[in-house]
């Protein structure tokens, strides 16, 4: 099993989603976030001051899936979120020992 | 280079509002403003001492009464306009905040400067140019209607009030109009067309519709009637809405391809109710005071039928939307208070109690209800539901005139709010239009989904709180 | 089901009000409604002239004086509604922000009407059923009180006002009453029943121990003095809030199984302030109106104890806080200023500065601060202080006239307040009893936790923010 | 310990005012007090009766109608204070809201209480005790100005208003003066010790500085004009700001070693706009009561001068804020409002409408914007420009009067304004430095960081959501 | 070391602590998000028409522990977390390379 | 590749970033969470009663980094965040098993 952690625009959230539903995957978790990247924030005025703001709000979506999904995965993320501009965001996949589902108690495979 | 094109924009606006103001100071400038001034002066001074009050129709008494009232009911309407900011950026996203607090402050000042650089004289002519249908006139003073040291200041020119109450009552009154159409075209209209809007509409088209009933013009000539204003300020507004809207299109995301509605729902929901309560708050000044005096029994059943009104429209819309959605909607709730209000307005002396609540206020409540809906049919994005608030129901409230009265001045009553409704909303897409064909009406979408507040004015409406980005609501077909 | 149960309630009490409408103009159809749209036609026309203002007491400047007063303060009294919605909303969770508000705004509303069906002849009665205990009526003119074309509306009805007038002051009263009630309730009460018990606390029980000192009853008639309300409206309101706090019981999480208290804290400072200062700002007209004419010493003496009492209440409540809690606490400062004006509503006319400030107003806030811990000691739980406020600071300043004046009037005084909270009690305890055993008064607990907006309004108050979900004190003994 | 320390300060402060309270009762006990009861109970009962108003400069109906604009002025004027907590609160962060809205919740208390003590008796003196600079006494009737039964309620006290009227009006005047200097020292401020600065601010140097005025002294002997009070209300606390930023310093992070300026925005746009409206609002009293009668020509003409400063101010430091920050800036229109207000606030009963807007309301505005950049090259750190818009634009006002009316007085009136700002400076710099040798003036690094909602009142304005910690502009030089 | 990652309802965070506690792990952080799974969200309404609101209020908890610990730790998360019922949540266990205590700069199991 | 996760002061994030600049690491995500550790929270107060609120505020930084730049980047983070005092933070690491650049589709080391 591995967890995809994407760090995307606020707005591709819903795209990727139905992406995923798509592949037969329905889980994810998303925190908002601020990303510092390549793409600069931007500049807010204050009482006759500039304040240069530097980040940028983003959405981090953790989406845990079997390893035999991971490839198709990620790939639906990157085509939802692309639009080939600074600020697209990033992907990043680790493995994952164990996961749980709280309720039933079942685990690893059975549990996403 | 955009933003140096909206430099000259700027500074082409403000070269007009000089002229105008050069232009009055020329005109008149040895009799007017030498009076305007003279007369300041004198007033504290000699003012009432000089007047003789025994020649005049009321009393020195019964004057500082009708006109302390005026002057109170012209503060009440004032706060209207806190009323409007505050329903307007309660009902629409945290992201336009700062867009939209920034238009309605604007607003009412510059209603009152264009009011008292050329509207009053044009709403309230000494000299038509066009008899019944035009005038124009600079200034507050000068004139057939402020000719003399003391007249503007005493019962000779009216035993309601100065000239200087009536100037500050009306030009309150005028600045409302624009407000109505800020609500409707809130969250994507370019902040630099919209005032220069702002200033038209005002300065020009307000004062030559309300010239015709409120000045003495063809309107009122034909009997028409309307008290605080249900055609010459709500409908009137809600036109240049309608008209608004439709040209700037909706806000993305608001509908879907397949015609389904995606609400944005407004970002405060205190901020909207504070919005509503000063503008039931403020209405008491706009209808009680436009009996023009502090007459107790005239003001008093004015305010009582307000408030039946006023009463009668919120339940009326909370109540239908708790039917027919389920379950109670304060958005809706809020809107039907306004709707009863505006209803009431061209006639809040002559009802019964029950024709208050029931025949003016809750009908015009669920006219609302359903109009809300109905526009979002007709995917005309109205965020506040000002075309709906001002516009449907003053057109009701118009007519309940002669529904709740004299049934023979039905004709009247609808051809004044109907040729007033087509002149607005005519004059307004025109002026809309030609601003959209040179220097474009709406913001990039880009702007539109960050935001305006970033991109018209670089600046967070509450910075130190954490947005909420995640929604399957913004989504919709963006 | 539940939708549809609710439903059909919700149609039910439509019918009983539009009955209540219908009922009025059955019983008076010819005459009363007649008479009000007749004279209210007048009264533009030939008011003024037809009446011979030489044999009224007052001349008709002062009369217009007076009554523009007293119309003045009915729009203060207006205003405190939207402080009472800033008060309890901010007091209170983020997640009950939609359902505070809507209750707050249906309140006056459904204050309104239901004083206008029935209230006002009521509590005003022209003719007792039970004499000097019970009257009942409907309409606003009518009877006694309204019976000719222009007495209604000039100095023959009364000195200070005309009876619209005194029928917006007095309505504007009524509803203030179940909006304290609202407060203790908040967080946990279902709407529809709330809203069944509003109706009949406003439409019923408001008037009846109203009229046992306002209406000339046997209150009135044993010399029982309130001039404002400290008992007629804010113990009979504090008394209420008593019965349905301990019927609903506490929220959950508030008190633990070991007798500590874990504190809820309101989400809003700054609304709780804003409500605050307009109360404070509305209670010029609720005291000084009570005044009932313009009378220069009278209603200027009113305003500066009602002024001082405040101002005594909130720095004795900041004070105290800082003393015994170790930090100033803005809620408890907030609140003594009410208790303040509470406690010097019931007779603002008499007492000296220095009494004013501390033995009324200093007095109440301390008051404020010990009850509401006691209460808390109780697990009573009131989210915003509403029976320590307007109940404990009700009655002790209803003690107060007797304390700072004729001490032997003391007897009465606490008779007076006695009757009435327990009258109020007992209405209250039946009425949320009788819909408890219904159709339920308390939401589940599910709803309770995810908070009333989403349960009963599907709605959020504040969609674009985050809210915070990780707190250590929404535990307590869930 | 430190706690402890604050314990018996404030017992201290409380022993003051007691004293003060006790100070009164001795000296006066038997006449003053005793009149004032006497006299209040009479007012009901007897007092219209026994004043023989055929006597009097008045009628009692022009004295009542008088009386009314002046109390109804009072009650506009307090809810500047509410109007003054929201510009500062909005206006800075959120984790300091808890601390400004207690604070500006304090200040009109602490002010109508100690000007009820002596600030009344200091301002408006019978007797002088050094001729023209300096007088003082106890309690709100007694001495001079009130001596006798029913002089204090009739036009036999003041053809206006009875000295209740006027001491209602004039306090909430002096509160507003401390609030000035609130806006200036917020976020970094300790609660005791400003409250201690508040006291003997409003208590002491307030009605010094006003007494040479409006009390009749040295000033008014000289011809000096302030109508209502653009020196001795707005540059005093400006001139009070001051010094109080400059003693205190600027907040962490605001200006970088390299003198950068890091701006710190205002947590809530919308809480600013409320505030600047209900400030302009509650202008209409403060310059319309000013007038100190209800006389029609002169306060209609005061209110419409007053409103087109404030439109000129807001529209100028609009578009200059447009022009040179590239952007139009939401918080510099408001700011301007409140110039425009201000700078009228000397003479605003002279000017004619293009004097009003242009020359003192537009070049107020502008002013305010470039004084604010001006004190923040400074480094001192004012984050609600209240040194700039009180401060800078009351002494432009007060020499408007001489600019824009009989230029020969412009000597009188810089001498005017000078003599108050440096009284109201150095009285303000003695008592925050020797507050800050004793006490301490400022919350430690930590606290200041952190917000003083924790550290000054362990509770927090918006427990329900989410702050906002990730900020690039906290950074700074920390 | 193993990092545990708990998605939860909000109003559980105060029982996993608590019994955390018990077991002697005392260090965790806690973000807030929104979780979308099986869990449906909710309909929210406004102006006369319907919004889907698809996601639920979730607290996602890490909780680094030694790997002695891990198993404890998570019988103790499901047992304060389980309700039975849909939404209850899922936990994620991830291994870590290294953990450092910044204020003393130890490292790995002396850091937790 | 390297995924770092640091708990840290919020006021540090700027610090932080700058120093992490100065290494030729410029991306970063932070997100806002509340810690519970050995620095206790602080006591609220209302209306007479006291609220023991447990959590301190606290910024998650995650910075993924190259393997080799690993260590000095903990030591840059560990440099800036430390003032020797509790709550200064934690700093965990584990391993990724690939990193995706949404835009430009790079993958690992050259998405970094
Ligand atoms: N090394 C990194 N570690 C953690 N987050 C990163 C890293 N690099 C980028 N990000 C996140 O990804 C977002 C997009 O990065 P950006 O540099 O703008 O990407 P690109 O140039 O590939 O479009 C950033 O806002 C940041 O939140
Ligand atoms: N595959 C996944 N990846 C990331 N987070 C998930 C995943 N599946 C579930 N979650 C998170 O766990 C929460 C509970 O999931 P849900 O499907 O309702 O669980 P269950 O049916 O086991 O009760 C979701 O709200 C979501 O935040
Ligand atoms: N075992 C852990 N798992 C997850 N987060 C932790 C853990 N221990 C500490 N933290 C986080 O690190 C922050 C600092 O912890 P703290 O115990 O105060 O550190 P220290 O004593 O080393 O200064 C905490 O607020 C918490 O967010």
């Amino acid at each position: 099993m591995h967890m995809i952690e994407a760090v995307v625009k606020p707005f591709v959230v819903d795209k990727i989603k139905a992406k995923l539903a798509e592949l037969g995957i329905f889980g994810c978790t998303a925190l908002e976030c601020k990303g510092f990247g390549k793409q600069k924030g931007h500049t807010e005025r204050y009482r006759g001051a500039r304040i240069d703001v530097g980040f940028v709000p983003k959405v981090l979506l953790k989406i845990a899936v079997k390893s035999e999904d991971l490839d198709k995965a990620i790939e639906a993320i990157r085509e939802s979120a692309h639009s080939n501009s600074v600020g697209d965001g990033k992907i990043f996949v680790y493995e994952l020992g164990k996961v749980v589902r709280i309720r039933t108690g079942e685990t690893d495979n059975d549990a996403l | 280079m955009k933003r140096r094109m909206n430099g000259i924009m700027l500074l082409g606006m403000l070269g007009v509002l000089g002229l105008g103001l050069l232009g009055s100071e020329t005109v008149h400038a040895q009799d007017v403003v030498a009076q305007a001034s003279q007369a300041a002066q004198t007033v504290e001074a000699a003012a009432p001492a000089a007047f003789d009050w025994s020649k005049a129709e009321v009393s020195e008494e019964m004057f500082t009464v009708n006109n302390l009232w005026i002057m109170i009911a012209a503060m009440l309407v004032f706060i209207m306009h806190l009323g409007f900011a505050m329903v307007e950026s309660g009902l629409t996203q945290a992201k336009n905040t700062v867009n939209i607090l920034f238009k309605n402050t604007m607003i009412p000042m510059i209603g009152i400067v264009m009011f008292a650089i050329c509207g009053w004289q044009m709403m309230y002519p000494s000299e038509w140019i066009a008899d019944g249908v035009f005038a124009f006139g600079f200034g507050i003073g000068g004139g057939g209607i402020y000719s003399g040291d003391y007249e503007g200041v005493t019962a000779a020119y009216n035993v309601g009030y100065t000239v200087w109450t009536d100037f500050l009552f009306q030009a309150m009154f005028a600045a409302t109009c624009a407000t109505i159409v800020s609500g409707a075209v809130a969250g994507r209209v370019k902040l630099l067309p919209f005032l220069i809007f702002t200033v038209l509409f005002v300065g020009i088209l307000y004062p030559i519709t309300g010239s015709w009933k409120w000045g003495g013009g063809w309107l009122d000539a034909m009997g028409f009637a309307d008290f605080a204003g249900s055609t010459l300020v709500h409908t009137v507004g809600g036109a240049g809405a309608l008209a608004g809207a439709m040209i700037l299109g909706p806000r993305i995301g608001k509908y879907g391809r397949d015609g389904s509605v995606h609400p944005i729902p407004g970002h405060s929901m205190p901020l909207a109710t504070i919005g509503v309560f000063l503008l039931w708050f403020g209405w008491f000044g706009f209808n009680g005071g436009s009996e023009l005096s502090a007459n107790a029994g005239g003001v008093s059943y004015v305010l009582v039928t307000t408030t039946l009104a006023a009463c009668g429209g919120g339940l009326a819309c909370a109540v239908i939307s708790w039917i027919f959605g389920g379950k109670p909607d304060l958005s809706m709730a809020l809107n039907g208070i306004l709707a009863g209000l505006v209803g009431i307005t061209a006639g809040p002396d002559t009802p019964n109690w029950i024709e208050a609540i029931v025949g003016i206020g809750a009908v015009s409540g669920a006219l609302c209800y359903f109009s809300v809906i109905f526009f979002d049919k007709l995917k005309i994005d109205d965020p506040v539901g000002a075309i709906s608030v001002h516009g449907v129901c003053g057109i009701y409230g118009t007519l309940c005139v002669a529904l709740f009265g004299d049934i023979s001045t039905f004709g009247v009553q609808l051809l004044g709010a109907a040729a007033c409704f087509a002149t607005a909303f005519i004059f307004a897409a025109i002026v809309f239009g030609l601003l959209k064909a040179t220097m474009g009406i709406r913001v990039s979408e880009e702007e539109e989904l960050e935001g305006l507040d970033l991109g018209e004015h670089d600046m967070a409406a509450y910075p130190d709180f954490q947005r909420t980005y995640i929604k399957s609501y913004e989504a919709g077909e963006i």
